[in-house]
């Protein structure tokens, strides 16, 4: 489908819901960055600047059932799978009322009453768990799928690998969503695989493949719809690249000597949130000061946020050795 | 009371779980059709189909990540590993992330996946196929790590392992699936986290963990009989969380000990083990606590080297005597 | 090439050396399991029955400084790179006088020299460590190419994945040739592999793909040469599958419950032997009298091969301890 | 003499040695363009080129088993695996490959492949990024493992790891790589195998290696001044081969000896040294050695929780006290 006509066929609420999960994401991201070089954020710190529109299309073609599993730069996943944007950013302060109590951290983001199992910083580690969850509901009957993210330096690990044979052999309803924003830290696609088709890379595992173009949330939204479409139904795997890009750093301390301020710049001008912008004002969705309201209010609620984890206490010192095993072992007494 | 072999028992474990619980599923290589390179897993594809007894690609990273998705999801996976040598490929699943997610997820996430693999040596499999790996787990914070030793503790400790809530390592010995004991019919469970004295004694504290059990007990039998020393055997059946307490009163009531292992010697069970010792009943012991583990060398192929690489009744003698001033 | 064809093309030393290594394996492999049984060896033993083809085939299209690695079931793969059969037997027996000096066993026969570098019990192993050879050769501007064995179960492990993509994207000079028995231990390709193709399996790396008949042994010569031209001219990798059959258990010790007798019985009416056998009598090449002179020169030299073994010596105990590292550790003194 | 960062002493190693022997390479991810994550390999792309300096796919066994193969061909590999974390993946490659090789060949095979990885906790990095696993390496007879505590042991180290012919674990540290010492312009090596006495003392002795070195040392200073304790202070700097001698000599001097290392409690370096300081100083020791090690839990993203899990000054000075009744 033609986002255009996508534009015409959506409803305003759902069309302003992806606006605003974008900018949303956005402000969410940029006071982060303020946040870490302000000291209160540690550790690595991956951002999802220029990327809003993967998550945002994909995640919104999910019902809440479905699982999601993704890697490190996780915090616009974990927002709009549904953690609430203070619980992040209470987490990344290493906060008690963090989504992870503090203990995972930026990397780690997990909710699993909404079906959100992480954030993962073993760049492709968890491809083979999402083959475990799609198990899960085979297993069960279900009719969830599987929505699982990771960049386009995963394709080289052999856990991808693996995981899309599992998965394919067995009839595993995964989404295989490859966030290609053509770079893994300093190394651009073609030198890191041996094709620069992640497509082709995926090619051999007999599963349905897609491309799209994720600096446009819509088409993004209809073609994940159609992958979860097809997953829900036939319960089997697919692949999606989604072509996007990364208008900042590898993570919040990187210099990025390796690529050119040009290519940066080339980036921006294909903003995903000016093109949905301009798509919600060309086709009369949305008036510029109703969108302007709306980033005001993603802006008020990061502020909130902010201000939410400053206030939060620090985790307890038993919790430190708290979480690691469940200490009530089994036995025949608690039968 | 009836008599079944090591793999016999753990074969029953598997089914009683598996028919009293739906969400008890087994997968690995060669587990069903094969019915497990050892015969572990015989007879539970026809019983229970093939949704929940299922062959895998060789892919150990790939099924051990599948297990810890289902135990993510609820599901009860025991994923076998064939033999704990290839479980080298799987390190990554298993450290970085069935041994930490409950942690990193603020406790929400719980793993409550098996992994059963057998490990040890004497059977002439070379270099790459005679390992004693548990040690790298113990030492991994997040894993409860159980080694049985006879078919009645295979079979208690399986259904355990099964019923925590925690991921386990649970591993097995290649050398002693047929090693046959009593096996109550009745249900019956072995606790995690507690040792057992499998024989009494008064001179010496001898420990082992999974085949070297046997051969400890075997030591004692002539320690006592051929030079009157008796020898306390015990097995810590759990390796994480050791029973420290059982071990240490035991020593502290004898005064001596030797640990023998099929680990090799460094950053081992047995030394860690011996450290704990030495540090809790310091003022107790006649001498510092004896490990003997496998020569510090990749395994031969050879019969005999294999032979000398590996701790045996008389070396547990001979360190026994020596400690004793015999 | 029609193989046909070739038996006029080639000459008689040519095809009688392809005729008589099939045979010794054979030999060497059927004493090899009576002595098994007769308590002579221990450990896992993989017997290369039926598959002789693949190895004489491929080997023979290799010059002498070429590399091969291999998996497990590599005492003819051993053979034909140049270990003398009684340096193998006398590996399996455990001897001092083995290739490995008994310290290696079934699965790791190794000969420096001649530049086989092993068996590999851990399936899949070899392929990275084939890449890091092809490396070694490039790196010093060298015409050699590596040849790399590995089974029909090896595709399906993340190393597989690694490397491939590693020798495509670096192009690097193996060749991965798969021997694709059909059977890993009692799993079918089809319940191990997503595609039951495996040049399909291999089709995502960008490189040059070949399959072929794993029991003709001329069709296989042909294959491995065209590949190693490639190779050695293009500087490229490229993936052969060879199917084949095994005709005896996966080890000495299996009762091959996972498959029908009539399976084996069929697979051994394409004896790799009697189809070059046939071939060389039909064309005129060897009378059958000549070839039986060479049946039985293999056996003597498995017979003395069993000699050499029976007389060796075990291996010193202080064989037990040394090869372990190089104990002259490097200091400033010894520069 | 100039005062180099520990970073920069590596870096000097690396292009000493390139310079020296065309067949030592480097590879890894991001060591060339990036110049190293923590800037080691900056500048050697541009000084020797693509061939000899070269960024990987993220693959870590796929590069493991490069080097391995390389090493096998005669070239000297040092390849670079970002953390110690991610080396989980290439277990196989390491513990069945890279340390048997040479064994199960007969000793055809030699493998001199460096791996240097750093590891260490301290940065917020959270469970999966904090990791020091090198108890893991020291328990696989087969390899070298080296862990330099200062840029000057850095650059020596280095230097014979490279020349070495066996196969070296390198293992740095995250969060030293910017600490400075001298370092002498004429070539020097550190051997393999050899302690490092770092402070001398009498009262009781110190043993820690890589961080913890400088936790040492800092206590041992403040227990001089505050305390009036005369601590002597060893870094092994190998850990496997270890130097028990230098570390038993010492202990029978103080007849105390306190471990500290970052390495989790159970089966690790730490408590493995212990065991061999106990067993061969034992009638010389007034009380058992105390191990200090990072808390046995995955490491936790909060500061201040992280802070607790991890070895300090603090600690140290506290054991040391306790130990010596004050
Ligand atoms: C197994 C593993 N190896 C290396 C790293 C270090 N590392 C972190 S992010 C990264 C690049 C990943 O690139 P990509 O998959 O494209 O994701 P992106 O950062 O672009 O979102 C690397 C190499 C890691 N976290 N895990
Ligand atoms: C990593 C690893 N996993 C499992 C095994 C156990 N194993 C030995 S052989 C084998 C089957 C391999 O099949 P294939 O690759 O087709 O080779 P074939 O035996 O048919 O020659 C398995 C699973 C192993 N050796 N290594
Ligand atoms: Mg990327
Ligand atoms: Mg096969």
């Amino acid at each position: 489908m033609q986002t255009g006509e996508m534009v015409k066929e959506m409803s305003v609420e759902e069309l302003t819901k992806l606006y605003r999960q974008m900018v949303l994401i956005r402000r969410f991201e940029e006071k982060t960055n303020e946040m870490y070089h302000a000291g209160h954020i540690g550790g690595y710190c991956h951002l999802y600047i220029g990327e809003e529109a993967v998550a945002v299309g994909a995640l919104n073609a999910l019902q809440p059932s479905d699982y999601v599993i993704g890697a490190y730069r996780d915090h616009g996943h974990a927002i709009v799978k549904g953690c609430e944007p203070k619980h992040v950013m209470a987490e990344l302060f290493g906060k008690a009322t963090g989504v992870s109590k503090g203990k995972g951290g930026s990397m780690h983001m997990f909710n699993r009453e909404k079906r959100f199992l992480g954030g993962d910083g073993i760049v492709a580690g968890e491809l083979p768990i999402a083959v475990g969850l799609a198990y899960s509901i085979e297993y069960r009957g279900g009719d969830e799928v599987v929505l699982c993210f990771f960049g386009d330096g995963a394709v080289n690990e052999g856990g991808f690998h693996e995981a899309l044979n599992l998965a394919s052999l067995w009839n595993l309803p995964v989404i295989f969503l490859c966030e290609n924003n053509l770079w893994g830290m300093g190394t651009p696609v073609s030198k890191a695989s041996c094709s620069i088709e992640l497509t082709e890379r995926a090619s051999c595992y007999c599963m349905r493949l897609g491309k799209v173009d994720g600096m446009d949330v819509l088409a993004v939204l209809d073609t994940t719809r159609r992958a979860v479409k097809y997953c829900r139904n036939t319960r089997k795997p697919t692949f999606i690249e989604a072509v996007t890009q990364r208008f900042v750093g590898h993570s919040v301390s990187d210099p990025q000597i390796y690529r050119s301020k040009d290519e940066v710049a080339k980036a921006r001008q294909r903003d995903p949130i000016d093109t949905l912008k301009n798509q919600l004002i060309g086709e009369g969705v949305k008036r510029p000061d109703e969108l302007e309201a709306i980033d005001e209010d993603a802006q008020r609620e990061v502020d909130d946020a902010v201000e939410f984890a400053m206030q939060s206490p620090f985790p307890d010192a038993d919790e430190l050795c708290s979480d690691v095993m469940d200490t009530e072992y089994f036995s025949a007494e608690t039968k | 009371m009836p008599t079944l072999t090591y793999a016999k028992a753990l074969n029953q474990a598997l089914i009683e779980e598996m028919e009293r619980d739906d969400s008890v599923f087994v997968c690995g290589e060669e587990v069903a059709k094969w019915g497990g390179s050892f015969t572990v897993t015989m007879g539970l594809l026809d019983r229970f189909g093939e949704k929940r007894v299922r062959d895998t690609p060789i892919s150990e990273e790939g099924i051990v990540g599948l297990g810890i998705g289902a135990a993510m999801a609820g599901l009860k996976p025991v994923v076998e590993i064939m033999t704990v040598n290839f479980i080298m490929l799987a390190m990554d699943q298993i450290v970085n992330h069935m041994a930490k997610l409950r942690y990193m997820s603020g406790g929400q996430v719980t793993v409550p996946l098996v992994i059963r693999t057998p490990g040890g040596g004497g059977l002439q499999m070379g270099s790459q196929h005679s390992q004693s790996l548990e040690s790298m787990f113990v030492h991994v914070p997040g894993l409860v790590v159980m080694a049985p030793s006879n078919p009645y503790d295979a079979k208690g400790m399986l259904k355990t392992a099964i019923r925590d809530n925690n991921p386990v390592l649970f591993i097995e010995h290649e050398s002693i699936y047929n090693t046959k004991s009593e096996v109550p019919e009745d249900e019956y469970f072995v606790p995690i986290g507690k040792a057992d004295v499998k024989r009494q004694g008064d001179d010496i504290t001898i420990i082992g963990h999974l085949k070297m059990v046997n051969v400890a007990l075997e030591a004692a039998e002539r320690l006592e009989s051929e030079h009157g020393i008796s020898a306390e055997v015990i097995d810590p059946r759990t390796l994480a969380p050791l029973d420290t307490q059982t071990l240490v009163q035991s020593v502290k009531k004898t005064g001596k000990a030797v640990i023998v292992q099929e680990c090799w010697p460094h950053c081992s069970v047995g030394t860690d083990m011996a450290c704990t010792i030495m540090s809790e009943a310091f003022d107790y012991l006649d001498a510092p606590v004896k490990v003997i583990s496998s020569a510090n060398c990749p395994f031969p192929y050879s019969r005999q080297l294999e032979q000398m690489a590996l701790p045996n009744v008389g070396t547990v003698i001979d360190a026994v005597k020596q400690m004793l001033g015999k």
